[in-house]
């Protein structure tokens, strides 16, 4: 692939609910040489993060770039159509239509029989592609959400837990998935399983009552004494 | 006091509980530990007939509660705190305590004495609404209200999250005298290795849905164990 | 100044009138948020309670006795067969109760007869309020309407029902966790919602003419009211009820009464768009 | 962005699946009723006519509602607005004869879409959706019922307005039972194809989905809420192009046409056949239509007794309409068989 | 209660049995008689449901009377009636409809009843294009001059301008008029307005209400403060029960005067139409040999029931009728037009005709509500309608 992908940059973000501070002062920037990864325990604000990259929710003080384009302010279905796509954690399919149709719907542009025979076959659907999303297992629902996101033909590719409820095969194929994607399109992941981060060998953030406590090399946060303390519990 | 035998459970097509076997004797605290999404939540869910149960049974004292409706196994005995602590924000603290009474076998309309007096500021706060108090009263109110309704069985989950860590403790201790004192049994889920230490006499240890592995509170410290079950 | 006192009557008498019709909706809609296009018929039902009543030789008092009686017990028993499958989906619970509500009033038709019924009021003459004299039934109206309200704030604020109430509304998981059966605060809810609407056909019936298909009137301002004064609380019904009222009133003095209802609704809509909790939200 | 949404397919394979045994169903009643007026004539004739324009009506509603999954409880406004719009132009102007009807029938037309889209802004912009739209259409129609009544010396009152001018077009007039008869049909099976074709593409797969999810539609890349408010207009258009017709083949509008029993009935129309089908509610008008005439001739009171039960059979029995629930049993009798094979 | 049940029991049962009746009679025949001519076949048409069903209930069984006498009297020039009832809901589109299904599919010889203008407004645009007789039998604005159009009840000239000058003479000379909303309300007003001018009196206001109001309040305040010396009601059916309970509940000393009030309505509700005053060309307290036997007869069909002005119009209609077919030897439409300008029939009410703008010389009685039935505060007999600028 020849585009380039502009970086996605985010600079001081924070976002608050009455008092309560959900994401305060991130900064960090995703692109698409390395897979980008946030972890953080329950409510440490990881999915506020997301729904603030794509518009779901405003950013209460602070910018986020994408090139340079400032989406801090943007509509959900205008940040969309830069090219910013997100899997859901609860996999979110539309389940009255079959694989094809929610592919079709997902799609940016009309989707030719090539283009729709090679996302079925990534996401490994092919056999299911008239099934009806609602009759699909959970793990292909899930599959079935990455390859709607895929036909957005996407720039950014952000992902809520794309391994929950899936088995140890399925969460390795995710994972041997993602890492095709690297340097293609910006990969943003959020996860609970360190395993599967470990996998992935990505570039990590941890956040923590809404802070970024540390990033870097996933090497680098395994071995950092704080990030185990918040994960065990431990003040 | 509490058997759990094979029981399975989940939303839709996801199972969640994949055959969950536990005991629990009469004034024993048990912690559940895991990471996130493992189906801690749901197993507490599970047992108080919020979330269906697909096979397998759960007693109570001998008795068969697995398919009774959720308000009939609070009647039964058991007291739920579930996570976030399901205050009515928009009734009184009292009103709050009121509704917890209504569990009672007794019938009882009064609230126990010994609730204001290990936490005063229920009584302080009594006609205020309940969500205006901060995140440790609301834990405490949760609590308290759980054990207005007299139960034989405290499920807690998450207790710790989001409180300042004097009141942890603080209820790690109120755990423990709640099982001398007033012969409850109690089963916890928790991160906070702390709490647990405090309050509980075991763990369990559950993996996708399954608990996997057992131990006491002392081998807690074992870093191997944890780093293999409980990440990083 | 004379003028104003009838004016305010009158608009006391309407918002009266709001209110009455509009608490049984306040619960069931506002506080259930159940959809119930049958509430008009409640209405009716009150109504014919006083007609049977009086048939039998018995008086308005002990049909304003009987009425909500009769409304609880019908109303228990309609959610018992009917709303209680309805509460998870709205476009159903409109289907069945407008379906509901055809029914009740071809069945209360075929009873009684289409022509108008004929009942006795109580207080057929009028009082003197600081110089001008205004039919003494209406003040009764006022009178009771504010009473009503009051008993059902109580009900609602002290009664261990209404505890029970409030707590399955905010969460019904959390008050079954209490043991709470939210099945039984369903069906004494939806019941008190329609004894309330029974009492105000009871109300009503002196001031307009008695039939199967009085209740229909008052189905979407009661609705509106309700949205108007936010959802989800009683005293918002007393907002509701105090805006539409007396707007209503106003506008009819300047501008054909057609023209101000279609104007009020219109307005209740605007309202909406720009406050969508209403104006006194829970 | 709805120019390609209406213009593109979804893999030619997709629309062909999706029109596939619809289509045919809806060809083939088209034809059958292009043969009809062989086998009836004179008033009964007329009866088939208004028979088509309710069912065009129908057809309107389940175009928004069985598509988006809203209920809108005032499609009579859009209807009676049609009527509306043709009876007063034709009445209160003085318009050329040879264009009136046209006149009247784009000044309907015109209002509905108009009255929607304000409506519809106000609301679907508003985030209401769900039983809030249902009610606010409500009041909707009572709205409208209330001007309708309230403005006598433009709608003529509870009375309405007589002596609307049988449909003509350039000295072209349709005013015998036959010609009448066959415009309504040309235009009823013109919107039913039409609808049909378009909803079997991008569009409608993007309506199922919103009914699904719209925050996920939106995430990617739609505007919902012009979708439909879209959809919401072209439905209120096509509800006023059959009152507009409705009024000229009768002569006359009354408060009735724009009041809420109607707004429920052409639910009922819509639920029979089925909501989403599209051709269904062209077949629901019919049979509630046959039903209705054998019905009430035994006893008037009788009629709506048999539409509440209906409704709460409706819910309580085949929730997804008793077209649907004939259908799914004959579909999974033959996946049986498939599955036997 | 168990009585209005019976009632209706028996009304569904006696319609139901209408056509029944007459098709046993006809079979009864001799079958040459039968072969030449079959039945004559009338449409009833009014609102049964809605908001007249307080007058329609009466109107039908007059109807009913007047055929049944006519049938068991070997029926018209020999031939039975056979008759279709329809109710129109009081609504334009159930008129338009089922005066539609009664021409075309039933194919009556002629349409009778009609209650609310409205009805008549709609049902003509059916009947007149057709050139079918259609009949009305309830006193209205009198504007219509059609030939097809036949008229039994009262017209302005004959109800109004006669209450006008006695109410100006005895009760003042200013009015406030309420009425519902639509034509013959609107319509009447105006023939109100040029009565009272005429007199030196003042039309107040008029007021117009949508059907179905259900807080007359802020009007009745209105009328207070404009003071006139008597009120005016033009509300129809339910609601004018409505506007008596208000009316009375606000005590405000003026008399009532409406002409839609007759025996029904204080027979129905005593209480609430004390006092008021009425015209119409018929009260059950005419004393006459006709009134008497009419009264008696339905007594005997439908039970101790209350008749009006509307429900003898309509008995009059089928007998004007049928004395126009008997006089035209046809019942061919244009034949029985034409004779029904020469006959003439021994009402309740007195001697009934039509005049040459196909309105009956119908009797003017202004009475007082009096418990129930009614004081006749003035006699002016019978008038000749005047529909200015109408000769057929």
């Amino acid at each position: 692939m020849t585009v380039t992908i502009p970086l996605l940059s985010l600079r001081n973000v924070s976002r608050s609910f009455g008092t309560f501070k959900a994401v305060t002062d991130v900064s960090e920037d995703f692109g698409p040489e390395e897979l980008n990864c946030i972890i953080g325990p329950n409510g440490a604000g990881k999915s506020t993060l997301l729904n603030m990259i794509c518009g779901t929710l405003a950013v209460s003080s602070g910018s986020i770039h994408f090139g340079d384009e400032s989406i801090g302010g943007m509509s959900g279905d205008k940040i969309a159509r830069l090219g910013i796509a997100r899997k859901f954690q609860v996999p979110s399919v539309f389940p009255s239509l079959s694989v094809v149709e929610n592919f079709h719907v997902s799609a940016s542009n009309a989707l030719s029989a090539n283009e729709l025979d090679e996302i079925l076959s990534t996401v490994n659907l092919s056999v299911d592609r008239d099934t009806t999303a609602s009759e699909l297992p959970h793990g292909k629902k899930q599959w079935l959400e990455i390859g709607m996101a895929l036909s957005m033909q996407p720039k950014v590719l952000l992902l809520d837990e794309p391994t929950a409820g899936l088995s140890v095969d399925e969460t390795r194929a995710t994972s041997e998935f993602l890492r095709t994607l690297r340097g293609k399109v910006t990969v943003v992941v959020i996860e609970h399983d360190m395993a599967f981060v470990r996998d992935l060998k990505a570039h990590t953030m941890v956040l923590h009552h809404g802070k970024v406590i540390a990033s870097g090399s996933f090497e680098d946060i395994e071995n950092n004494d704080l990030v185990r303390d918040v994960y065990l519990g431990r003040r | 006091m509490l058997t759990v035998q094979h029981l399975t459970s989940g939303y839709g097509s996801a199972k969640i509980l994949n055959g969950v076997n536990l005991d629990l004797g009469s004034k024993e605290v048990v912690a559940i530990l895991g990471r996130n999404g493992v189906g801690k939540t749901t197993l507490l869910k599970t047992v108080m007939g919020i979330v269906a149960t697909q096979s397998g049974t759960t007693e109570l004292k001998g008795q068969n509660i697995t398919k009774l409706p959720t308000h009939d196994i609070a009647k039964a005995g058991i007291g739920y705190v579930p996570q976030g602590r399901g205050i009515f924000d928009k009734l009184s603290v009292k009103e709050n305590l009121r509704m917890g009474l209504r569990s009672r076998p007794d019938g009882s309309d009064e609230i126990p004495e010994y609730i204001y007096e290990k936490f005063p500021i229920l009584l302080e706060r009594s006609g205020q609404l309940a969500g205006t108090l901060s995140g440790g009263q609301k834990q405490q109110l949760a609590i308290s209200r759980a054990l207005c309704g007299d139960p034989k069985l405290l499920l807690l989950d998450e207790p710790s999250e989001g409180i300042q860590p004097n009141i942890v403790q603080e209820i790690g201790s109120f755990v423990r005298e709640l099982v001398e004192r007033r012969d409850i049994s109690v089963l916890i889920v928790e991160q906070n290795l702390e709490l647990i230490g405090l309050a509980a006499d075991r763990f369990e240890i559950m993996v996708k849905g399954e608990l996997v592995h057992r131990g006491l509170t002392s081998e807690l410290n074992n870093e191997e164990m944890l780093k293999e079950y409980l990440s990083v | 100044m004379e003028a104003l006192i009838p004016f305010s009557l009158n608009a006391l008498t309407l918002i009266s009138i709001l209110l009455m019709v509009s608490m049984g909706m306040a619960i069931i809609f506002g506080l259930m948020n159940v959809i119930n296009l049958a509430h008009g018929e409640f209405i009716t039902i009150g109504a014919f309670t006083l007609v049977v009543v009086q048939g039998l030789g018995g008086n308005f008092w002990l049909a304003l006795i009987a009425a909500p009686i009769v409304g609880y017990i019908i109303g228990l028993a309609l959610e018992k067969a009917l709303i209680a499958r309805i509460y998870e989906n709205p476009l159903h619970a409109i289907l069945v109760t407008w379906g509901l509500s055809l029914i009740l009033q071809q069945v209360i038709q075929l009873i009684f007869g289409a022509s108008p019924q004929s009942i006795t009021g109580p207080f057929p003459g009028s009082i003197d309020i600081l110089g001008v004299a205004y039919p003494a039934y209406r003040l009764f109206l006022i009178a009771f309407a504010l009473a009503t309200f009051a008993a059902t704030i109580l009900v609602f604020k002290k009664t261990k029902f209404g505890l029970d109430l409030r707590a399955s509304i905010q969460s019904s998981e959390m008050a079954s966790v209490m043991g709470v059966n939210p099945d039984k605060i369903n069906a004494r809810a939806f019941a008190s919602g329609a004894a309330l609407a029974a009492l105000a056909g009871v109300l009503l019936a002196p001031l307009t003419a008695v039939t199967a298909y009085m209740g229909i009137n008052y189905l979407a301002r009661s609705f509106f009211v309700v949205l108007v004064g936010g959802a989800g609380s009683i005293s918002g019904v007393a907002a509701g009820s105090g805006l539409i009222g007396s707007l209503e009133t106003a506008l009819s003095y300047e501008i054909p009464t057609t023209v101000a209802q279609a104007l009020v609704l219109a307005l209740a809509i605007v309202i909406l768009r720009f406050r969508p909790q209403g104006i006194l939200p829970a | 962005m709805t120019t390609t949404i209406l213009n593109t397919t979804p893999g030619q394979i997709t629309r062909k699946q999706k029109l596939g045994p619809a289509s045919i169903i809806a060809i083939g009643i088209i034809l059958a009723l292009l043969i009809l007026p062989a086998f009836v004539q004179g008033y009964t004739l007329t009866s088939y006519r208004d028979v088509l324009l309710f069912a065009l009506f129908a057809l309107s509603l389940d175009l928004f509602w069985g598509k988006t999954g809203i209920l809108s409880f005032g499609h009579a406004t859009f209807f009676g607005l049609g009527a509306y719009g043709m009876a007063i132009m034709s009445i209160h102007f003085s318009i050329d004869p040879a264009i009136v009807s046209l006149v009247g029938l784009l000044a309907g037309v015109g209002m509905a879409a108009l009255v929607a889209l304000i409506v519809g802004y106000f609301i679907l912009y508003g985030g209401v959706r769900g039983a809030y739209f249902t009610i606010v259409t409500l009041a909707l129609t009572l709205i409208a019922n209330h001007v309708a009544v309230g403005w006598p010396s433009v709608t003529g009152g509870d009375s309405g307005l007589i002596g609307v001018p049988p449909f003509s077009i350039l000295g072209w007039s349709f005013a015998d039972p036959i010609s009448s008869y066959y415009l309504a049909l040309i235009v009823l099976g013109a919107c039913l194809l039409s609808s049909m074709w378009v909803m079997s593409g991008r569009l409608g797969l993007i309506l199922t989905a919103i009914q699904d999810d719209e925050i996920k539609v939106q995430t990617l890349g739609y505007k919902t809420p012009l979708l439909l408010l879209m959809t919401f207009a072209a439905s209120a258009a096509m509800a006023a192009l059959a009152g507009g017709l409705y009024a000229a083949g009768n002569g006359f509008v009354a408060p009735d046409m724009i009041a809420l029993l109607l707004s429920t009935e052409v639910i009922i129309w819509v639920a029979v056949g089925g909501s989403g089908t599209l051709v269904g509610a062209v077949i629901g008008t019919a049979i509630v239509w046959w039903l209705q005439q054998k019905i009430s001739s035994i006893n008037a009171s009788a009629w709506p007794i048999v539409i509440g039960t209906f409704f709460i059979l409706l819910v309580l029995v085949f929730p997804k309409g008793p077209a649907a629930f004939v259908l799914d049993k004959v579909k999974k009798l033959r996946r049986d068989k498939e599955d036997d094979r | 209660m168990s009585k209005s049940n019976v009632t209706r029991r028996q009304t569904l049962a006696t319609l139901g049995k209408g056509a029944a009746l007459a098709g046993v009679a006809t079979l009864g025949m001799p079958a040459i008689v039968r072969a030449q001519s079959g039945p004559i076949k009338l449409g009833f048409l009014s609102g049964l449901t809605g908001l007249e069903t307080i007058l329609g209930e009466t109107q039908l069984n007059c109807f009913k009377l007047a055929v049944s006498q006519i049938n068991a009297a070997s029926g018209i020039a020999g031939r039975q009636i056979e008759f279709i009832v329809e109710d129109d809901q009081t609504t334009t589109k159930g008129a338009i409809d089922k005066a539609r299904k009664l021409i075309n599919q039933d194919q009556v010889d002629a349409t009778i009843g009609l209650i609310a203008s409205l009805t008549h407004v709609a049902a003509r645009s059916v009947t007149t294009p057709a050139k079918k007789l259609l009949m009305y039998t309830t006193y209205y604005e009198g504007d219509v001059c059609e030939r097809y159009f036949f008229s039994t009840g009262q017209i302005p000239n004959q109800q109004i301008d006669p209450s006008v000058e006695w109410l100006t003479a005895n009760e003042g000379k200013s009015t406030y008029i309420i009425g519902s909303d639509y034509v013959w309300p609107r319509k009447s007003a105006d023939a109100i307005k040029a009565a009272m001018e005429a007199k030196g009196g003042k039309v107040l206001d008029a007021e117009f209400f949508p059907f179905g109001t259900s807080d007359f309040g802020p009007a009745l305040d209105r009328v207070k403060s404009a003071n006139p010396d008597f009120v005016w009601c033009m509300c129809a059916g339910n609601d004018l029960i409505t506007f008596l309970k208000q009316f009375n509940s606000f005590g405000l000393g003026k008399q009532l005067f409406s002409q839609g009030l007759d025996d029904v309505f204080s027979q129905a509700e005593p209480e609430l139409t004390n006092g008021a005053i009425s015209d119409q060309s018929y009260f059950m307290g005419i004393e006459s040999e006709e009134n008497a036997k009419f009264k008696a007869a339905y007594r005997d069909m439908f039970g101790p029931k209350p008749i009006n002005a509307i429900g003898e119009a309509t008995y009059n209609a089928v007998y004007l009728y049928k004395a126009a077919v008997e006089k035209a030897g046809s019942t061919e439409t244009e034949a029985v037009i034409d004779a029904l300008g020469q006959v003439e029939f021994d009402a309740p009410q007195g001697k009934v005709s039509f005049a040459s703008n196909n309105v009956a010389r119908s009797n003017s009685i202004l009475a007082r509500a009096n418990n129930g039935d009614w004081d006749v505060i003035k006699d002016f007999g019978q008038v000749d309608p005047v529909v200015p600028g109408c000769s057929l």
